[in-house]
């Protein structure tokens, strides 16, 4: 009788770091090309659209990496909190009260030009970060779940913007639930002309670095990964492990909030409640395909922004159905996720009798 | 003679964890009514050894035969159902389950309920049998370390083991329990039963084995027939390759006192409380504290380490009294801490090495300035303590989670000793580490001994507190039932006011 | 070669939806570009589902990639939309807004549909024993208020003793909660419902009480329930924009009239089966009121404030 | 005010609640099942999803509404299994693989909708369940229309809770599922299967789950749409905690927020308190928090929940 068994690895060879990756989106599209068939679509045109229409173009190579700044900074802020093993599901809602912030900001009159953004990165980082804090209070002080509250508070800051954007807070402009404009010299500056390349996309790239740095090469970083892996052995080493938590999430939420600033104050000028499509929850999943790793979340939200962004001129050019995109970032996900395994871990085969 | 069928044996077994060659053509035999003791260092393979014998791993390489006849084993099922009974190095207990409950895990149930009228009836009659008592339905989470050992024996039992592995049972017994203890396996064996006894206690090796095995490196190195009439010494030396001389302690007089307790006392919740706690080390002086687990040892460890505030009463710390202790200001006092589990509250096996090295310190100079780490002063720090204790690591880089015990140990000690602590606390610093690696910890407390600090022995080793302690305070149910001086404390007395009687002391 | 000449000629037109293709709202639109299609000889592409966040791309695609008219739902990213026009001034948007056209090239269009919304609620009010109706809407945002209030209006006119009642689900599209909304307004009392949402039919059936249904003709989802309803006809309104945009003279307009009963834009779902079942003092009281509404001599009051159960 | 609560308090909206709460506590139940097993299945609100397009679409083609809910119960069990290889074969991260599943689940339940039913303007229906009155026990005054008056799958619910109560803890297989998710070594050492018994647990979850996306397109509604699960599957997460990992409680739970939701939706039909409707809305999810944060202290997750268990590993 033969079986499988996965075994650890001492070390792992650095070709399978890059091969495996490869691997998994190529089982990815070899998985999902039956269902390509199945709409009755030629698989190889639909793939070449989904990846390549997003690179095809100057205006398209700009437009994934537009999309890809929100899904950096979640990613980060997934990546940081799960770091602490403080379980923030909840980068959704803190990217909502960021965009908030920078839009209520972005609206004063009476503050000077070259004061607004700045402002508006510091409300949005910080309002982000304080909503990130109350799963971590209910955490460390009520030893409430945080997956289940991080989740939850999503729901509740969606309808607290909502009721905002109905109410109070409504352009008078619109009938629909969204926020005035912001002031014209609040918007992010356009880094390339005639595209919708802003300040924000820049801020997303440098903050990957910015996040490996703390990670790596501060106190703060250090203690952060100390009470993620054993925060018993940090409490008695002298380290406040709830302390930690609350920086833990203030960073993160902050770096969620910076997705809802750039979103606000580079692209929509707006608060409105489809603001976002899911990117807190997206950015778990990039999270996890960069192995909470700040610099390979560069990448992962890249390769996220190609195939959302691709996948409306698939379904254009081929019929297929743009939901296509979805199944095809679950199945990546988890065949990424397996492939990752296989950088840590080897088969082996055991005989027995 | 024609040789009686063994019960159990097991023929070239080897097994290999990717680098390391775990067992390397082990044999071993047990007769009927055996009880053989496994020696060996940390690392050499025993446990790897019992575990496939238990279906946990799959051998590489052997084979395997009960009653004579071969068998496959490839998992624990297929072991319990050839009579193989383990008691684990980690116990194997559901502490939110009663005690029949988790006798009932894994069995058949009766019409698809579980059975536990007829479980309890089983339980009674083991506990007739051989002496192990136990209430059906208390919560295991509730029980002493000593019941909970008694469970997990009535548990192997309970499945009907014939041949039953005990691998290192805790040694958290007083010596009154350990007797009983011993003679439930001696009943056993009467009763023809085979038992495989792995232990670091070569006292209790010597005690109640019939023959010894000594691994070393995942071979076999020798075979002793006749173990009560070996010496303790040449044990050692077959484990461990060469000869060990025991520690000298020379006498000394103790100097000022370095840490002082007084009516100290705790209310956390769910925990043994400290109730009037009085007690002092001086410079130059080793306290041992010796107790049943469980008995407010942990506390008082808390309590030192700043990690458990006091509900009434005063620590001071070099005479200077600590109004508001935590870790950070004991170990800026000069508390060096050696927790009770080295693993869990010491260090970080699943972070490189280093990290765990400097983790106490790593908000200061020289480990980081103004938060942002300096890492050439981290590395240089690490590598000249693993170069001085003789740390067996691939680097600092290691994650720490791959050395042995014995070399978190001594990392540990290195990462407290390098400050020069006023006070060590060491909680069970010795548990399961084999003879060599329990030398060199002891040689350290003595330094500090030497050197005018004060050591706060924890231990439920008895042996090593009469080793080691210039007094002995004996803890029961969060009190101190008395201190002794070493030279007025025997085993016996010790051994009674662990078990609460004060007339003892 | 010349079929290719002719297939340079047509005009591409692109959609822009936000929900999936079913929302009912959205479904209109696409139902009258696919009615050019087939008779205009027009391309027609569309997407569907895209998240507000994804909007301005997705135009902007469709405008860098040819089309001389885009059409869709704006109403999650109202003002993005206008941004993007004004980086395409040769191409035309049509989109559904709440906001007047923006110079040069977006125009809007809108579901008015109040007027049919009124005669619904007129036979709502004669056929209530309760006297009480309800609405059932997805949120309270202008387009869905003047349709509740028309309704209610409607329905007072016709009974002055009714009283109206209102639930909001909070999404576009959550029929299960549609129809507990109903199912709470049908043991309040109510026994006519305007479903603007889907889900709300499905409680009436169950009930036993009426319904009237929305944007499209929906007698198939009960029958014996649904009495009638307005329905939206976007194919005016799509059918001018075409025409401007192929003569060149597309201009930023308000599209909205072409949504109006007289225009063809709206109108009452047919009877189907009530048409023997609905006293003819009914029917004769709304075909009259059409025909006031037509003529222009009745206007349906256009009140968009958030309305409030009684 | 007493005239707004008979208003309130009236018989539909017990029923209302029980209705409201009943996919709640088949997947809430499901969830449980998983989470004492010590996987914590994510993978639900796609589970969900797919389930109830499953089952819708069963139903349509095949005119029977029980071959409707066996297929999507199949659906589920296979969702379980491949929560079972990636987070029990292969012992994956808990959290990404059940994220991952939705992903994929939710994915495949709008794609395979569009390629089964193209782009219809009026959703295809079914015919749903229909109430069945049990007779004598409906007579009942009060409490018959409240508790005897519904669909087949509101009494199931009714009869599962305590099925699961027993199942868990009287029947062997319970034991040892409760055991692996509390310390998989100990199970292990016993005999039991570690593997098999969580892919075992996680099958039944994701079949659970598949009777309550089924539920609500099949019963509470008779049409697949895309909105038909919005986040209720989250909510069972939730409250799973905050049942503090018993069924009897988790049940009790969701008919709080079944009770909730009821209430909302009758306070806004009969309007009496001037708020904006997202309170409403919120209502269940803070009550949920504060709920948990009263109780957590106490709750205590099965100790293995999160963890691999890799045989051969230490
Ligand atoms: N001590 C260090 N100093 C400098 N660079 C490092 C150090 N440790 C790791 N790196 C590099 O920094 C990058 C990020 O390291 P990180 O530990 O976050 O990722 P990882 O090791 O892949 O993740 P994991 O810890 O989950 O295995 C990697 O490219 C790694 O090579
Ligand atoms: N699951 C495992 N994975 C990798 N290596 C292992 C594993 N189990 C044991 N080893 C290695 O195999 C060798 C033998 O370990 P084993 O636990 O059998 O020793 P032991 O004699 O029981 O030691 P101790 O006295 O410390 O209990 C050691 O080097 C150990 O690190
Ligand atoms: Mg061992
Ligand atoms: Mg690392």
């Amino acid at each position: 009788m033969i079986r499988m068994r996965l075994e650890r690895r001492d070390s792992t060879p650095a070709w399978l770091n890059l091969a495996l990756p490869v691997l998994a989106v190529l089982a990815t599209l070899v998985l999902c090309s039956g269902l390509v068939a199945m709409a009755g679509a030629n698989v190889w045109t639909a793939y070449s659209k989904l990846f390549l229409s997003a690179l095809d173009s100057r205006s398209h190579i700009v437009e994934t990496f537009v999309k890809a700044a929100p899904l950096i900074f979640t990613g980060l802020a997934v990546a940081v909190a799960f770091r602490a093993k403080f379980w923030n599901i909840g980068a959704e809602g803190q990217l909502l009260a960021g965009a908030m912030a920078a839009a209520f900001i972005g609206g004063r009159e009476g503050l000077p030009a070259w004061s607004m953004a700045p402002l508006m990165i510091m409300a949005g980082g910080l309002a982000g970060g304080l909503w990130a804090c109350v799963p971590a209070i209910l955490k460390t002080r009520y030893k409430v779940d945080d997956v289940v509250t991080s989740l939850l508070l999503n729901f509740v800051i969606f309808y607290a913007m909502t009721a905002l954007l109905d109410g109070p807070w409504k352009d008078p402009l619109s009938g629909y639930p969204d926020s005035p404009d912001i002031r014209m010299d609040a918007e992010f500056p356009i880094l390339l002309e005639r595209t919708r390349l802003h300040l924000g996309v820049l801020l997303a790239l440098l903050a990957a670095p910015a996040v490996w740095w703390i990670m790596r090469r501060t106190s703060l970083g250090f203690a952060i990964r100390a009470v993620g892996e054993n925060p018993v052995a940090s409490r008695y080493a002298g380290i406040g492990t709830g302390a930690v938590i609350m920086m833990t999430a203030l960073l993160s939420g902050a770096l969620a909030g910076l997705a809802g600033v750039g979103e606000v104050a580079g692209l929509h000028f707006q608060v409105m409640s489809g603001i976002s499509p899911g990117y807190g929850y997206t950015g778990i999943v990039i999270a996890m395909l960069a192995r909470l790793n700040p610099i390979g979340v560069v990448p992962a939200a890249l390769f996220f922004a190609v195939i959302v962004t691709g996948a409306e001129s698939m379904s254009r050019a081929t019929g297929v159905p743009v939901f296509l995109a979805e199944v095809i970032q679950g199945a990546a996900l988890l065949t990424m996720l397996v492939a990752l395994l296989f950088t840590s871990y080897r088969v082996r085969i055991a005989r027995h009798g | 003679m024609s040789a009686p069928t063994p019960l159990l044996a097991m023929r070239g077994i080897g097994k290999r964890f990717g680098a390391v060659q775990a067992n390397r053509d082990v044999d071993l035999t047990l007769l009927p009514g055996d009880i053989l003791g496994l020696l060996g260092e940390n690392g050499a393979g025993k446990t790897t050894l019992m575990n496939i014998l238990f279906g946990t791993y799959s051998p590489d390489e052997g084979r395997i035969e009960i009653d004579g006849r071969p068998v496959e084993i490839h998992n624990s099922a297929a072991a319990i159902a050839h009579g193989v009974g383990m008691v684990h190095q980690h116990f194997h207990l559901v502490p939110r389950h009663t005690v029949l409950e988790n006798l009932l895990v894994g069995r058949k149930g009766r019409r698809g309920l579980l059975d536990k009228a007829a479980a309890a009836k089983r339980l009674e009659e083991i506990g007739r049998h051989f002496q192990l008592v136990l209430d059906p339905d208390r919560l295991v989470g509730e029980l002493t370390i000593g019941e909970q050992q008694r469970l997990e024996i009535i548990k192997a039992l309970f499945s009907g083991a014939r041949i039953l592995i005990l691998d290192e049972p805790t040694a958290a017994l007083t010596p009154q329990e350990a007797d009983g203890l011993f003679d439930a396996l001696r009943a056993m064996a009467a009763e023809g039963m085979g038992v495989i006894f792995i232990s670091h206690k070569l006292h209790e090796v010597r005690a109640i084995t019939s023959h010894v095995m000594v691994m070393r490196l995942g071979e076999v190195v020798a075979n002793l027939e006749n173990a009560p009439e070996v010496s303790q010494a040449h044990l050692a030396e077959l484990m461990c390759g060469h000869e060990l001389t025991p520690p000298l302690k020379p006498e000394k007089q103790p100097g000022r006192p370095l840490l002082q307790l007084r009516d100290a006392a705790t209310d956390a919740a769910g925990r043994t409380n400290l109730a009037d706690i009085s007690l002092e080390i001086r410079a130059g002086e080793i306290l041992g504290i010796a107790g049943v687990s469980g008995n407010g040892q942990r506390e008082l460890a808390e309590v030192v380490a700043g990690m458990l505030p006091l509900s009434a009463g005063s620590l001071a710390i070099d005479g200077a009294a600590v109004p508001q202790p935590s870790a950070t200001v004991m170990q800026a006092l000069g508390v060096g801490r050696i927790p009770e589990d080295r693993m869990g509250t010491g260090l970080i096996t699943s972070l490189p090495l280093s990290d765990s090295m400097v983790l106490p310190r790593i908000g200061a100079a020289p480990f980081s300035r103004h938060g942002i780490l300096d890492r050439h002063a981290i590395r240089a720090f690490v590598e000249a303590q693993i170069e001085r204790f003789g740390i067996k690591a691939d680097g600092p880089e290691i994650r720490a989670g791959t050395l042995s015990g014995g070399n978190l140990q001594k990392a540990l000690l290195a990462r407290e000793l390098a400050w020069d602590p006023l006070v060590l606390l060491a909680a069970q610093p010795t548990r399961g580490l084999d003879v060599g690696a329990t030398r060199f910890v002891h040689e350290q407390f003595l330094d500090l001994r030497a050197r005018d600090r004060a050591v706060l022995l924890i231990s439920e080793d008895l042996e090593e507190i009469f080793t080691l302690s210039d007094r002995i305070a004996v803890m029961y149910e969060g009190r101190i039932m008395g201190i002794l001086p070493i030279a007025e404390a025997d085993v016996r007395r010790v051994g009674l006011m662990m078990a609460g009687m004060a007339d003892a002391a | 070669p010349a079929e290719q000449a002719a297939a340079a000629e047509k005009l591409k037109v692109a959609a822009v939806f936000e929900t999936p293709i079913e929302e009912p709202w959205v479904n209109q639109i696409h139902v009258a570009l696919l009615k050019a299609k087939a008779e205009l000889g027009i391309e027609y592409v569309w997407s569907e589902s895209v998240k507000s966040a994804d909007f301005a791309r997705v135009m902007r695609d469709y405008a860098d990639g040819g089309y001389g008219l885009i059409m869709g739902d704006s109403f999650g990213a109202e003002r993005i939309a206008r941004r993007v026009a004004k980086d395409y001034p040769n191409v035309a948007f049509v989109f559904g807004s709440g906001i007047g056209p923006a110079e040069p090239n977006f125009g809007v269009f809108d579901n008015w549909i109040h007027e049919p919304a009124y005669l619904s609620g007129m036979i709502a009010g004669k056929m209530t024993k309760s006297n009480t109706v309800g609405v059932v809407a997805a949120m309270p945002i202008p387009e869905v208020n003047r349709l509740s209030n028309a309704f209610c209006a409607g329905a007072k006119e016709a009974n002055e003793k009714v009283k109206c009642k209102f639930s909001f689900i909070g999404s576009f599209f959550d029929p299960p909660k549609a129809k507990e909304a109903a199912l709470a307004q049908i043991e309040a009392g109510v026994d006519v419902i305007y479903a603007e949402r889907f889900g709300v039919v499905e409680a009436a059936a169950e009930k036993g009480v009426l319904a009237i249904s929305n944007m499209s003709d929906q007698a198939e989802l009960g029958p014996d329930t649904v009495i009638t309803g307005p329905v939206w006809d976007m194919w005016p309104t799509v059918k001018y924009a075409i025409a401007m945009v192929k003569s060149g003279v597309f201009t930023a307009q308000d599209l909205g009239g072409f949504s109006y009963m007289g225009k063809g834009g709206s109108y009452l779902a047919p009877y189907h089966a009530w048409e023997k079942k609905l006293p003819a003092e009914v029917k004769k009281m709304v075909a009259d009121r059409t025909k006031e509404i037509l003529d222009g001599t009745y206007r349906v009051n256009v009140d968009e404030s958030i309305p409030q159960s009684e | 005010m007493d005239e707004i609560l008979a208003q309130i308090f009236q018989i539909g909206f017990f029923a209302a609640m029980i209705r409201i709460a009943t996919p709640l506590i088949f997947a809430t139940i499901g969830e449980l099942f998983a989470e004492r097993a010590g996987v914590l299945n994510l993978g639900i609100e796609g589970i969900m999803l797919l389930s109830a397009m499953v089952g819708f679409s069963a139903a349509y083609f095949s005119g029977s509404l029980w071959f409707g809910i066996a297929a999507a119960m199949a659906a589920g069990v296979l969702s379980g299994m491949l929560m079972g290889l990636l987070t029990v074969t292969l012992g994956l991260s808990q959290h990404v693989s059940g994220i991952g599943v939705t992903l994929l689940n939710s994915g495949l339940a709008f794609f395979l909708y569009r390629l089964i039913f193209g782009q219809p303007s009026m959703p295809p229906n079914i015919v749903a369940f229909k109430p069945v009155a049990i007779p004598l026990l409906s007579e009942i005054p009060v409490i018959g229309p409240i508790l005897f008056n519904h669909h087949a799958l509101v009494y199931a619910a009714f009869i599962l809770v305590p099925l699961a109560a027993f199942i868990l803890f009287r029947t062997p297989w319970g034991l040892n599922l409760r055991t692996v998710g509390e310390n998989p070594h100990a199970a292990d050492g016993a005999g039991v299967n570690v593997a098999a018994t969580r892919y075992q647990a996680l099958m039944l979850s994701g079949a659970l789950m598949g009777v309550a996306g089924a539920f609500l397109s099949m019963a509470q509604f008779n049409a697949f749409t895309f909105g038909v699960i919005s986040g209720r599957g989250w909510v069972c997460i939730a409250l799973v905690v905050f049942g503090q990992w018993s069924p009897w409680r988790a049940a009790g739970g969701a008919l709080l927020f079944a009770l909730i939701d009821a209430l909302q939706l009758r306070l806004q039909a009969n309007s009496y308190i001037d708020v904006p409707y997202q309170v409403f809305l919120m209502m269940p999810f803070v009550l949920t928090i504060v709920g948990m944060a009263l109780v957590s202290r106490n709750a205590r997750a099965p100790a293995a929940l999160l963890m691999p268990f890799r045989k051969e590993e230490r």
